[in-house]
């Protein structure tokens, strides 16, 4: 059989909206062809490339975890042209998929481990996908911490689940807002997330961190993490760089030699170390 | 089948969209062959919406305001004049076909000179034929001539 | 050290300037543009007529503009360019020092922007023999001939921008074509949307083009572009009577309009 | 190897009757300009002899300015998607230099080595690539020092270097010694032997292995922004280049048919990395330079084990500013 023409997508239909934030929504997606569905696999961590035919592609992850099999689901704010064609989608209608692209996070590593994410606004998405994933097979881990945060109460995304959360007895959740984003009724914390987290430090014995979101969150929460104990190579994060082919090739998200695309996105401290700042 | 040229014109609010409207409501008949397309003034007509309308399928464009002085904000027509002196000249320098677009003054009062202008360019369109030579230019020479290889 | 090198030293050493944006020989042995900062680097210097770039360019760039007290060797394009550039309000937030060698190749540091502008004006260039005889023959071509040409010429446009890059009056922070919503021109580079970047950038250009013929002469693809500037100026001074880089007070033409501004085609 | 020979004087029988054997032929053409560019051309007459380098490079013809993606349509039972791949005709390149076709080693191994590229596979697949040795050089050339020469094979289907009245044919592979068949008569079997004194002199201006160790330490070396300050942000280097690879995807149409294109894009414009959240990983044109010239010298080096550089002096001679990647490249190594 030759091999799959990696630039032409799936068909997916859009089965289900919500409207998560101001401008972020959270679409689920099914296979319009069965055979699609059948091919497809992939594991938490990676991301695809999302077109609306004749308006282009844009890249995010896939927010579902792969223990929730027959759909998935991506999370986006509209802000350019091909996310705002998105946004515009209607029900039912048939988008393009690419993917999936990229590594994955190493969970049987984390087999015992306490783990802890650390994101902010849009950045959750990524970790949603993993972090259902391990919740999925809670008893293979120790503690499990989040902490993640938004400009606004509003802007928080996956509002319900991290009700779902805060309820849970096996999650510690630490949930804040930036200063000033706060309503009257917000019970949670008021801080950046990087401020919230040196506030209440993880404990970095035997734990592995996971931090995403926008490049000066995780420009400043590693250093913070290391500073806490844990190990470079027991930090990771998710990169996202301006890409195109999702492939490796059309170099739009090299970092020095690396291809974000390919090489990652799911890195370490250690890596991203080695690595020019240019991401 | 008989040629039925797609006419888009760009019109300013103040002036030649209320000499359409005069035309309609005192109607006048006239060709319909024309899309309207109404700005706030003539002076916010930018070149590229012409070159745009005629890239998606236009056969032949009208551009239309004020009469000189009569502008609602002073002056923009004076500026859209200007430009279009200039604009008109570049096109025909590069060779476009610039008798596909007429300009001209339209007051609120002109219905009749509206009716009478569509269906003068529409009849000059109609003679010209289909504006194809903006819309056939192709892909680059490497891809014509492959197309060319597979069409023979 | 060559009478320029000196020049530049005093000025360095006076403080009038602190940065100076010049030429040196590459290695190939053509000129390239160099920003020399403190004294020790002036021995690379040289200004001879091979030095055909418009260096204006760069007082755009962030660097520049940081340096605050800029001195530039400016050739007579240059030299138009910064007339024109002044008369648009860009130059606001430098010091300049102006130098460039007159018609008997001697050194000139003009001290004040009227000095300058009465240098460019009793030096106001004709269209060069090559640009005169390309434009004759365009306009004896009948319009289809014309349209051949130009659409054959840009069907070989990459789309690498480099006309855009290297003119000194291209200076907007953001460029519409790249914007996308809406998407103005497209991105990939065939003929209709290069006829509709060049028709584009030369009406932008309207009025305010210096003539320098940069934008042609270092086309990779060959394409007489500044042609599309050249005839539009030419109609603009035939027309309103307005000539591009003559005046520190002039704005530029498309930018205003007289009431008695003749056409014979408005209907 | 192969060795053949032909009379010079029949060199245009032999390339006629590739054409007439109905395969597409590109080569150099000289053009209003002045400029030399790669053309598919109807007959030897149209094709230039005179020419140390060609404004671009023949990388076109597998990785084309702009390339359908595939195009789409839609209707009432969904969206129809087609590409028309099927469709690329046996092509020759005629007239490349040795650093071209050598530059086709490292585009091969970039678009193949991983996820490979089903659309470089499909041009690569019908392309000969018929190179000539270069007899001339110019100030801009510098393929010794990134340790090819002007009579390199490495790329080439076939390699033409002209000896006085007759052209000695290296057949370089199976493509090679196939498109020679189609006009057999017109060679006679050759020896191998030098071809030193046919070819242009090329002065080396560094020694590629110092570079390779001591760029690893570059990346913070104060050099670059004086290496850079005169880039204008343009793609005129990148496009031009023969191992320029970077590219856009980009729908154009509307929502209901269209195509999606692939077209070149540059490292060095300022939108290449910009998010659209505004952050921009490389901010300046001195971060950009840097990625251009040390994605040639190092990274591709330590990605595929190739300098992706051949020294075909393109992005000097098309600089609008001049500016010299070997004079960078040493300033930045010192």
């Amino acid at each position: 059989m030759e091999p799959k023409n990696q630039y032409i997508p799936y068909k997916m239909r859009i089965a289900n909206i919500i409207e998560e934030a101001p401008l972020v929504q959270t679409y689920r997606l099914e296979f319009v062809d069965e055979k699609d569905a059948a091919q497809f696999s992939f594991k938490a961590g990676q991301f695809a490339e999302y077109g609306v035919f004749g308006e282009g592609e844009s890249t995010f992850c896939i927010a579902s975890s792969p223990t929730r099999e027959g759909y998935l689901e991506c999370t986006f704010r509209s802000s350019g042209r091909v996310t705002k064609a998105l946004a515009n989608c209607e029900l039912n209608d048939i988008i393009g998929l690419r993917g999936p692209f990229g590594n994955t996070f190493p969970i049987e590593e984390w087999y015992g481990k306490n783990i802890v994410f650390i994101t902010g606004g849009i950045g959750l998405p990524p970790l949603r996908c993993l972090i259902w994933n391990l919740l999925d097979q809670r008893e293979k881990f120790g503690d499990i911490t989040i902490y993640y945060g938004a400009r606004t109460v509003n802007d928080l995304v996956y509002k319900e689940e991290l009700e779902e959360w805060k309820n849970r007895s096996d999650v510690n959740l630490f949930l804040t807002v930036d200063p000033g984003g706060e309503t009257p009724d917000w019970k949670g914390l008021v801080g950046f997330v990087p401020t919230i987290l040196e506030q209440n430090p993880p404990k970095s014995e035997n734990s592995v961190a996971i931090i995403a979101g926008p490049p000066i969150l995780i420009k400043m929460g590693m250093p913070i993490l290391g500073k806490n104990g844990f190990e470079n190579n027991n930090i990771y994060t998710t990169l996202e760089n301006r890409m195109k082919c999702g492939v490796g090739k059309c170099g739009h998200c090299t970092v020095g030699k690396t291809y974000v695309c390919k090489d990652g996105p799911v890195f370490t401290y250690d890596e991203v170390l080695n690595m020019p700042p240019e991401y | 089948m008989d040629f039925e040229p797609k006419i888009v014109a760009f019109v300013c609010n103040w002036c030649t969209y209320a000499g359409a409207d005069l035309a309609g409501t005192s109607r006048t008949k006239y060709a319909t062959n024309v899309s309207i397309i109404r700005f706030p003034c003539t002076g916010r007509i930018d070149f590229m919406l012409l070159m745009k309308a005629f890239e998606n399928g236009a056969d032949g464009i009208i551009v239309s305001g004020c009469h000189p002085n009569d502008c609602h904000y002073t002056s923009g027509n004076f500026h859209a004049r200007r430009r279009w002196i200039v604009f008109r000249s570049l096109l025909d320098f590069m060779g476009f076909d610039t008798d596909r677009i007429t300009f001209s003054w339209v007051s609120a009062a002109e219905g009749t000179k509206w009716a009478g202008l569509v269906d003068e360019t529409t009849e000059k369109i109609r003679e010209k034929g289909p504006f194809t030579e903006f819309k056939k230019l192709d892909y680059s020479i490497l891809e014509k001539i492959e197309n060319d290889v597979v069409t023979e | 050290m060559t009478s320029l090198q000196n020049k530049v030293t005093e000025l360095f050493e006076n403080g009038t300037i602190n940065l100076l944006i010049g030429f040196k020989e590459a290695i190939h042995k053509l000129p390239v543009p160099c920003f020399i900062d403190n004294v020790s680097q002036v021995e690379q210097l040289i200004f001879t007529p091979s030095c055909k770039g418009n260096l204006s360019v760069y007082l755009h760039k962030t660097e520049v503009k940081q340096a605050k007290k800029v001195g530039i060797l400016a050739n007579t394009a240059t030299l138009r360019a910064i007339v024109q550039l002044v008369s648009e309000n860009q130059l606001g937030d430098i010091e300049k020092t102006v130098i460039t060698l007159n018609t008997n190749g001697e050194l000139v540091v003009f001290a004040t922007m009227d000095e300058l502008e009465a240098y460019v004006q009793a030096n106001f260039p004709e269209l060069s023999e090559e640009d005169k005889k390309l434009l004759d023959q365009l306009n004896a071509m009948s319009r289809t001939e014309r349209w051949q040409y130009w659409t054959e010429q840009f069907s070989a446009c990459v789309k690498c921008y480099a006309c855009r890059a290297v003119c000194p009056m291209c200076y907007c922070s953001s460029c519409t074509v790249e914007g996308n919503q809406p998407q103005w021109i497209k991105v990939s580079s065939e003929t209709t949307g290069n006829l509709e970047w060049h028709t584009m950038r030369a009406m932008h250009l309207g009025g305010r083009c210096i003539n320098c013929g940069e934008c042609g002469r270092i086309c990779p693809v060959g394409i007489p572009v500044h042609m599309l500037t050249v005839k539009m100026n030419q109609d603009i001074e035939a027309e309103f009577g307005a000539k591009t880089g003559f005046s520190v007070k002039n704005g530029y033409a498309l930018n205003s309009f007289k009431p008695g501004d003749k056409e014979q085609f408005i209907k | 190897m192969e060795i053949k020979n032909i009379k010079s004087t029949n060199i245009p029988a032999f390339f006629d009757q590739m054409i007439k054997s109905g395969k597409v032929v590109i080569a150099p053409v000289l053009k209003k300009s002045g400029k030399v560019f790669f053309e598919a051309v109807q007959s030897y007459d149209q094709v230039s002899t005179d020419y140390i380098q060609t404004g671009f490079s023949a990388k076109s013809v597998v990785f084309p300015k702009v390339e359908e993606l595939f195009s789409f349509k839609k209707d009432d039972e969904g969206i129809e998607i087609t590409n028309n791949l099927h469709t690329i005709p046996e092509t020759v390149v005629w007239g490349l230099r040795p650093c071209d076709a050598s530059a086709f080693n490292y585009l091969t191994e970039f678009f193949l080595k991983e996820n490979p590229d089903t659309y470089f596979t499909a041009r690569k697949e019908k392309t000969t690539l018929i190179a000539i040795s270069c007899a001339k050089a110019d100030n801009a050339c510098f393929c010794t020092s990134v340790e090819l020469n002007p009579g390199s094979t490495s790329g080439s289907d076939i390699l033409l270097t002209a000896m006085g009245e007759s052209v000695y044919i290296e057949l370089i592979t199976e493509k090679g010694k196939a498109a020679v068949e189609t006009a057999a008569s017109l060679f006679t079997p050759g020896e191998e032997k030098s071809k030193e004194e046919f070819l242009a002199k090329v002065t080396s201006v560094f020694s590629m292995d110092e570079v390779k160790v001591r760029i690893k330490t570059a990346y913070d070396s104060a050099e670059w922004k004086h290496a850079s300050m005169g880039c204008f942000g343009c793609g005129a280097c990148a496009f031009a280049c023969p191992t320029c690879t970077c590219f856009d995807i980009q729908d154009e149409g509307t929502q209901d048919s269209g195509k999606r294109l692939r077209c070149w894009d540059a490292c060095g414009f300022g939108l290449f990395t910009k998010h659209t959240s505004g952050h921009n990983p490389r901010t300046n044109q001195t971060e950009r330079r840097r990625q251009r010239l040390m994605h040639k010298f190092k990274y591709s080096v330590e990605n595929l084990g190739i300098v992706s550089c051949v020294g075909c002096g393109r992005c000097i001679r098309n600089c609008p500013a001049h500016l010299n990647i070997f004079e960078n490249i040493l300033s930045v190594t010192k």
